[in-house]
């Protein structure tokens, strides 16, 4: 029989507002088991902590029930409370009675009534629970971060520091991302090239870091510490380790016609590319979409003017497999497509543009060399009309739009106004907005800069409509503030479109079994206290693929990212999760259901000997579970008709002995 | 002896049931026997054999017998037993009522069996003779008349009546009860009966079946037999033959905890089962074969030994019938008794 | 084609004894009657002079492979109906016994006799039956009765499956076609009554429940080391069912335990002393299994992935169960 | 208490990593539902075992809600494909004995959806009122 504590918490007035507290002490002390009940202001204080401590080893107890907050966020604290107790840690059960019980139900009777019941199964459970520890896995020191962006480069930079292995994953042939297209950044309006190409260099140049550029992640198997990957590295049909970058292929190359991605197809590029001057790793790439000697084999210009010999039309894609201790998430974001915004008249004009388009307009790099010119006839605009929220905070669109503030557009609209009336001040610049959001330092000012030294037009209110007439884009818009509709002629059109998760996510977050929302923006462990972490152990989240983010939080995330991958790659061996399947193996049959419905490939079998009656010895089948590689899920116990197989922390028995005391 | 023509038999049962609840064999939709509560429209069957024998009266399959209440740290006891009426059982055949006899000793000797022997006081019997046994039938083996069945009341069914003839002071009662609608008889047609009857039990194929070679003190003899082996060979462990025994009387007695107390109830239980008897220490028989064993050494060996030769069997035949293997005493008894038997 | 007797099994069975491919058969013994035959081990030849075949040899001996084939260093020879060799490749997935130890001989079958209807229809006091096309029985009572072996058929061969024999080492006579059969009326005539009704029928059915577990005990998927319903240590551990509730959870868990792996073999029908229709529980499942994920016959090929242990990322939401059949 | 404010009793098993989550969001978020639904935490819907649902009734549960996350974002892969079997299976068998289908019920809710679990409980709970006191998998030792 246990010796149960049973700790009921206030959370100040979070539970005791809505909760009796003193009555589910008080009801509690005769559930079977219980030797001690007490309640108290905040029981993850450390006031609190004390309390559960000196119970312990007054009434010597043996198990702990916490009444208090979800589990989710302090039942870890509690099992080290436990275990500084010199209690098992997972002779602890929370009984939730903040999150499912007082936030939910507004009447004390109820609320109470409903918490004694909590509190009971919690008991009931606890009564059954025993000293569980914790197996122990190596670990691989070498860690993996999908997507080759900001963040990705700053998590990568920062763990190779720390003297670890890492490998970036990037799809593009080279790494950068949408750093790398952008003009300047708010609000220093420091060039984004000149602080982002030297990091890209840095990770060249780290001996602790591999590039798989052009490549993909195809499978992810095992675990924290233990991740076994599959990357796919598709063929570029150039040898990357001998070309030198020269560019003389991309000069010959006769294939000239090929929409540019990196200037969003403002420009053309040829078949055989390199993305821009400055990437990493800065090698060819054949479009095999666009190549004519690799569609019909007619051609092979580049293959001749490659001093290096680097070309291989024969090239295949190929799978590299790794280990790996730790995976970083860093796939990032895109714009949204305008194709459903057709009142933004976006497919009609050339001169409707987004603001990505519009950095590439502005950057010098980009395909009218920095000159503001319209996309149609290249003639300086005078209007421009900048358009914000298109596609977010649209609760009532989203089939076309986001429900979500994306964030970063309120900011870069101001600088793009401010930079275009600093170098064309002939230029009227409107910006339309719902609210200006400017919360960071030296935002607002920077916003005010915008509107009181440099005269933008910020109007509050939406576009309702645009469309060209010829060589004018006529804006048909509402100013809230004065109640009028204003009818603006604009030469360009710049829309703030919101930004999404980079489609490749979601089946990303399959491989990881990492959990997203859904907008299919990845879930971190904790919305605050856990924030670069995801739910599934050692998958770790920076940038953009968990929620909207300028440059510097995504970088500070980026680093935290990185710094949560370091502690857990310092380790030599992790503890696992003791709740793990484990089989009696007097009751097996080895008949393989288990193994068959086990996602972790955990369940194996031998043929053991077993004593029988009058001195014989039978020889069967059974099944043994791998602790270090078992999850957890339970799958096998239900499929296990002997109940041979059960789940250590959610056996059978404390299941229902948790039926049975919320039915009492 | 009394008598009342068969087409009356409604009556008959209806004057029973207004006396006290009376209980008589009727067809179930799968054509099987069962005894069934007697209201008006409740046909009588005339099939020989119940699937579940009458000992269900008596010593039911399940039963609560006390309940635990506990109130923080005290327990409270309570005796859940509700007053047990007067019922009747009609049609109860001759190697049924034989089976009381076994049960009783095992509940009525000291201790006694309290929740046993009130409904054994409450019951009454009305025995009735069998015009057509089965193939399987095998009473006789054990000394039992099929023409002659005891009981509170001994019943006959002749041509166009049946006949009753009161035993016990219990069924004196009922019979005067119901004087009204019977009419006083002789026994010719009861006695041309039972020579009919007697004739047939010669000619049935287990007439032969002797219970000679067992008996008290042999379990040297059979215990260690080598035959037990190739008898148990199939048997599936089930509990089909212990359950639908007449004789039959082990239970187990379990708690269940209803989460506001304690129920603690018994229930049957089976020596083919390999929980059966489990203690602390563990199971005392661990395989098929010697579960197998200890059924039919009870029956033909312990049981008599233990009091005054009567046998734990009455040759009813429901096993016979049942068996999902066809494994039945029969056969344990013709292996092991010798060449000889049957 | 050639009739299958007796004589040619015990034939079969000697040959296979005396040239040391086996040293134990499986077969059918002979009882007190006609019709009361027990399945037996049989070492020798000699011994086969008990051995029958006639149309009560019922038996599935699939299941007792798993402990016979434990007692020898050679082969069991099995004799297997087409039925039987479902729950043969069933066990052999479930690895609960070593194929390599079997030496299995195929027979046709063409229905067994359920000798319950052969009593219905003769009285009791059975002292002969002489089995064929026509059978024909004689009582002690001086009475003979001739009756279709088609009306005394066992309900689980009137919708026999297959006459097909999906695993042997040998084939006596011919193999049959995996039939069509109406299986599943049933269940439908079930479905289509209103939820009182069926509730009404299950709840009158599985109150003749005695729990004497004949049907599990005889069920060739049922071959747990120990039954949750026997473990003491099991929450659901009972020995008898003390109400309505219990009689429930007996038999869904009981079915669901075997569902996409029972073979529909008919024996827990069969077995049951209360005639209790527990098959319309496992074709439930089986029907279920069919309309949900696809056609799938438990026991046709070894190895295959039984329906409780696979699935798509199409499944029907459980939601969706009642109205997707 | 007035007899017909009798209230239901209604036992959700929740996974960890998703519907629990969820459950904590929606109070998070304050959202409310009926205290009558109780949460019992599982690490996946597919740690369920059909025993644990008719044992909920027998002890007098009136009705079983199993959340888990939605199909293919499953924290252990593909748990809650086989939960979604074994329950189809299960809720077709408890109909086809004559059980109310409306008194068992799966929902996918994930962390993100705290008002879609709070919606769900609500409609679950009204539901399972509507349909009265569980009689048909009942076990009166339990009731009293």
């Amino acid at each position: 029989m246990q010796r149960i504590g049973v700790f009921v918490c206030w959370c100040g007035s979070n539970i005791a507002g809505t909760v009796d507290v003193q009555a589910v002490s008080e009801a509690l002390k005769n559930e079977p088991g219980v030797v001690f009940s007490a309640n108290y202001q905040y029981m993850c204080s450390q006031a609190g902590q004390n309390m559960i401590i000196d119970a312990v080893k007054e009434h010597n107890l043996t198990g702990i029930v916490v009444c208090s907050c979800s589990p989710r966020m302090h039942e870890a604290t509690f099992r080290k409370t436990a275990a500084t107790a010199g209690l098992n840690p997972y002779m602890v059960e929370i009984a939730n009675i903040r999150e499912q019980c007082s936030w939910v139900h507004k009447d004390m009777l109820t609320g109470t009534e409903k918490a004694i019941i909590l509190g009971k199964a919690a008991v009931a459970k606890v009564n059954l629970n025993t000293p569980l520890v914790a197996g122990e896995t190596p670990v691989t020191k070498r860690a993996l971060v999908i997507g080759g962006g900001i963040a990705g480069i700053q998590t990568a930079l920062d763990i190779a520091e720390a003297g670890f292995p890492v490998d970036i994953v990037e799809t593009k042939p080279t790494i950068g991302g949408k750093m790398a297209q952008l003009d300047k950044t708010f609000p220093t309006l420091d060039c984004a090239a000149c602080i982002l190409t030297p990091k890209m260099v840095d990770v060249a140049q780290n001996e602790n870091i591999r590039i798989f550029s052009y490549s993909e992640v195809t499978e992810v198997k095992g675990f924290v510490g233990n991740f076994d990957v599959t990357v796919k590295k598709k063929a570029r049909y150039v040898n990357e380790d001998i070309c030198t970058g020269c560019g003389a292929c991309v000069e010959k190359c006769p294939m000239k016609k090929v929409p540019n991605e990196f200037n969003l197809g403002m420009d053309n590029r040829s078949a055989i590319y390199i993305p821009f001057a400055q990437a990493v790793p800065k090698v060819a790439t054949i479009d095999p979409n666009h190549c004519n000697m690799l569609k019909n084999g007619r051609c092979g210009v580049c293959s001749k003017v490659c001093a290096a010999g680097a070309i291989d039309y024969k090239q295949q894609d190929e799978y590299i497999q790794e280990k790996y201790g730790a995976i970083v998430v860093a796939t990032g974001f895109n714009p949204i497509s305008m194709d459903k915004f057709d009142e933004y008249a976006y497919n009609q004009s050339k001169d409707v543009i987004t603001s990505l388009e519009f950095e590439r307009l502005t950057n010098a790099a980009g395909p009218t060399a920095g000159k503001l010119l319209r996309p149609s006839d290249l003639k300086h605009p005078h209007t421009i009309v900048f358009v914000q929220c298109v596609g977010s905070r649209c609760a009532s669109c989203a089939e076309k739009g986001k429900e979500y503030c994306s964030k970063i557009c309120c900011m870069y609209t101001a600088k793009h106004a401010m930079l275009t009336r600093d170098k064309y001040p002939d230029t009227e610049v409107y910006v339309f907005y719902i609210d200006v959001r400017t919360p960071g330092k030296s935002f607002d000012e920077f916003y005010r800069r915008a509107v009181e030294e440099y005269g933008v037009h910020y109007i509050k209110g939406m576009v309702g409509k645009v469309f060209p007439e010829g060589d004018k884009l006529k804006v048909q818009a509402s100013d809230l503030l004065n109640n009028k509709q204003l009818h603006i002629d604009a030469d360009l059109v710049v829309l703030a479109a919101a930004i999404e998760p980079d489609k490749s996510a979601r089946p990303l977050a399959t491989m990881l079994t990492a959990s997203m929302d859904t907008n299919d923006f990845f879930t971190e462990a904790h919305p605050k206290l856990r924030p670069v972490e995801s739910p599934t152990a050692g998958v770790f989240l920076s940038g953009t693929c968990q929620g909207p983010k300028d440059i510097p939080e995504t970088v500070s995330q980026a680093s935290a990212a990185a710094a949560k991958v370091v502690s857990l790659l310092v380790k030599d061996k992790l503890k696992g999760n003791p709740c793990v399947a484990s089989s009696d193996e007097l009751m097996c049959n080895g008949c393989s259901s288990c193994e068959r419905v086990c996602p972790y490939g955990a369940i194996t079998y031998e043929d053991k000997e077993f004593r029988m009656p009058n001195r014989t010895v039978a020889i069967r089948r059974v099944a043994k579970v791998n602790p270090a590689v078992c999850q957890g899920c339970g799958c096998c116990t239900v499929v296990c008709p002997s109940g041979a197989m059960d789940l250590r922390g959610f056996a059978n028995r404390q299941i229902i002995a948790e039926v049975d005391a919320i039915c009492k | 002896m009394y008598r009342i023509s068969t087409q009356s038999l409604n009556t008959l049962f209806e004057e029973i049931s207004r006396v006290c609840t009376l209980y008589i064999p009727s067809e179930n939709k799968k054509g099987d026997s069962v005894y069934t509560r007697y209201e008006t429209g409740v046909e009588y069957s005339n099939k020989l054999n119940t699937v579940r024998s009458p000992k269900d009266f008596f010593f039911p399959q399940m039963e609560n017998l006390m309940e635990f209440k506990t109130e923080g740290k005290t327990v409270q006891l309570i005796d859940i037993r509700e007053e047990t009426e007067d019922f009747v059982v009609f049609g109860v055949r001759p190697c049924d009522v034989k089976s009381f006899e076994v049960l009783d000793n095992v509940f009525l000797n000291e201790p006694v069996d309290t929740y046993y022997k009130n409904r054994r006081e409450h019951g009454v019997i009305i025995s009735l003779a069998c015009n057509r046994p089965a193939e399987t039938c095998f009473c006789g083996t054990f000394g039992i008349d099929a023409a002659k069945p005891e009981g509170d009341v001994s019943a006959w069914m002749t041509e166009g009546y049946l006949h009753l003839k009161p035993n016990t002071e219990k069924g004196e009662k009922l019979v005067s009860a119901i004087s009204g609608i019977l009419e006083e008889c002789d026994d010719t047609a009861v006695t041309a009966l039972q020579e009919n009857i007697n004739n047939i039990m010669k000619k049935l194929p287990l007439a032969n079946v002797t219970t000679e070679k067992f008996g008290g003190g042999k379990t040297e003899e059979f215990f260690n037999a080598p035959e037990w082996a190739a008898l148990s060979e199939s048997c599936l462990g089930c509990g089909t033959c212990t359950f639908v025994c007449p004789t039959c009387q082990c239970y187990d007695i379990k708690d269940f905890n209803t989460g506001k107390g304690v129920i603690r109830y018994r229930c049957w239980d089976s020596c083919m089962y390999s929980e059966f008897t489990k203690m602390a220490h563990g199971n005392n028989r661990l395989s098929q074969k010697e579960r197998f064993r200890q059924r039919f050494m009870h029956k033909l060996v312990y049981y008599p030994e233990n009091n005054n030769g009567l046998f734990s069997c009455v040759g009813c035949g429901r096993c016979l019938a049942k068996c999902p293997i066809s494994m039945n005493i029969v056969k344990v008894m013709k292996t092991l008794g010798g060449k000889d038997n049957g | 084609m050639q009739k299958i007797t007796r004589d040619l099994l015990v034939e079969k069975a000697v040959s296979l004894l005396e040239n040391g491919t086996v040293d134990m058969v499986l077969g059918w013994k002979k009882g007190e009657f006609d019709y009361d035959i027990t399945p037996a081990v049989f070492a020798d030849a000699d011994s086969l002079k008990d051995f029958v075949f006639d149309d009560f040899c019922g038996a599935n001996f699939s299941k007792y492979l798993i402990s016979n084939t434990k007692k020898t260093a050679s082969k069991v020879l099995v004799f297997l109906k087409p039925c039987d060799t479902y729950s043969f490749n069933q066990l052999l997935t479930e690895h609960r016994f070593d194929r390599e130890k079997v030496y299995a001989v195929g027979i046709p079958c063409d229905g067994m006799v359920d000798i319950h209807k052969i009593r219905a229809i003769s009285g009791e006091g059975i002292a002969k039956i002489e089995c064929g096309e026509k059978i024909t029985v004689s009582t002690i009572y001086d009475e003979t009765v001739n009756i279709e072996k088609a009306d005394v058929l066992a309900e689980r061969c009137v919708t026999c499956k297959s006459k097909k024999h999906v695993a042997y080492d040998e084939l006596l006579g011919e193999d049959g076609e995996v039939l069509e059969s109406a299986r599943f009326d049933e269940v439908e005539k079930l479905e289509n009554m209103t939820a009182d009704e069926r509730f009404e029928f299950w709840q009158g059915e599985l109150s003749r429940c005695i729990r004497c577990n004949a049907c599990r005990d005889v069920c060739p998927a049922c071959t747990c080391e120990k039954c949750v319903f026997d473990n003491p240590a099991s929450p659901v551990e009972n020995k008898a069912a003390a109400n309505s509730f219990e009689e429930k959870m007996f038999h869904i868990i009981r079915a669901f335990h075997v569902a996409g792996r029972c073979t529909d073999c008919g024996e827990c029908s069969r077995v049951c002393p209360q005639h209790i229709p527990l098959h319309l529980l496992n074709r439930k499942f089986i029907k279920d299994i069919d309309n949900f994920y696809g056609e799938y016959q438990a026991g046709e090929e070894v190895g295959s992935r039984a329906p409780l242990v696979n699935y798509t990322t199409e499944d029907l939401e459980p939601g969706e169960a009642v109205e997707g059949r | 208490m007035q007899v017909n404010e009798r209230k239901p009793l209604i036992v959700a098993f929740c996974c960890n990593w998703c519907s629990y989550a969820g459950a904590d969001l929606a109070g998070n978020n304050r959202l409310s539902y009926p205290a009558d639904v109780k949460i019992i935490k599982v690490p996946c819907s597919c740690r369920v075992n059909p025993m644990f649902i008719l044992r909920a009734f027998q002890r007098g549960a009136d009705g079983v809600i199993l959340c888990g996350c939605h199909p293919g974002d499953c924290h252990y892969t593909s748990g809650n494909y086989y939960t979604r079997r074994r329950m189809a299976l299960l809720f077709s068998m408890l109909d086809y004995l004559g059980i109310e289908k409306e008194r068992t019920r799966v929902e996918w809710v994930s962390a993100a959806e705290g008002a879609k679990f709070a919606a769900t409980m609500n409609d679950f709970a009204q539901t399972v009122a509507a349909l009265g006191e569980n009689k048909r998998l009942e076990d009166l030792r339990c009731k009293k």
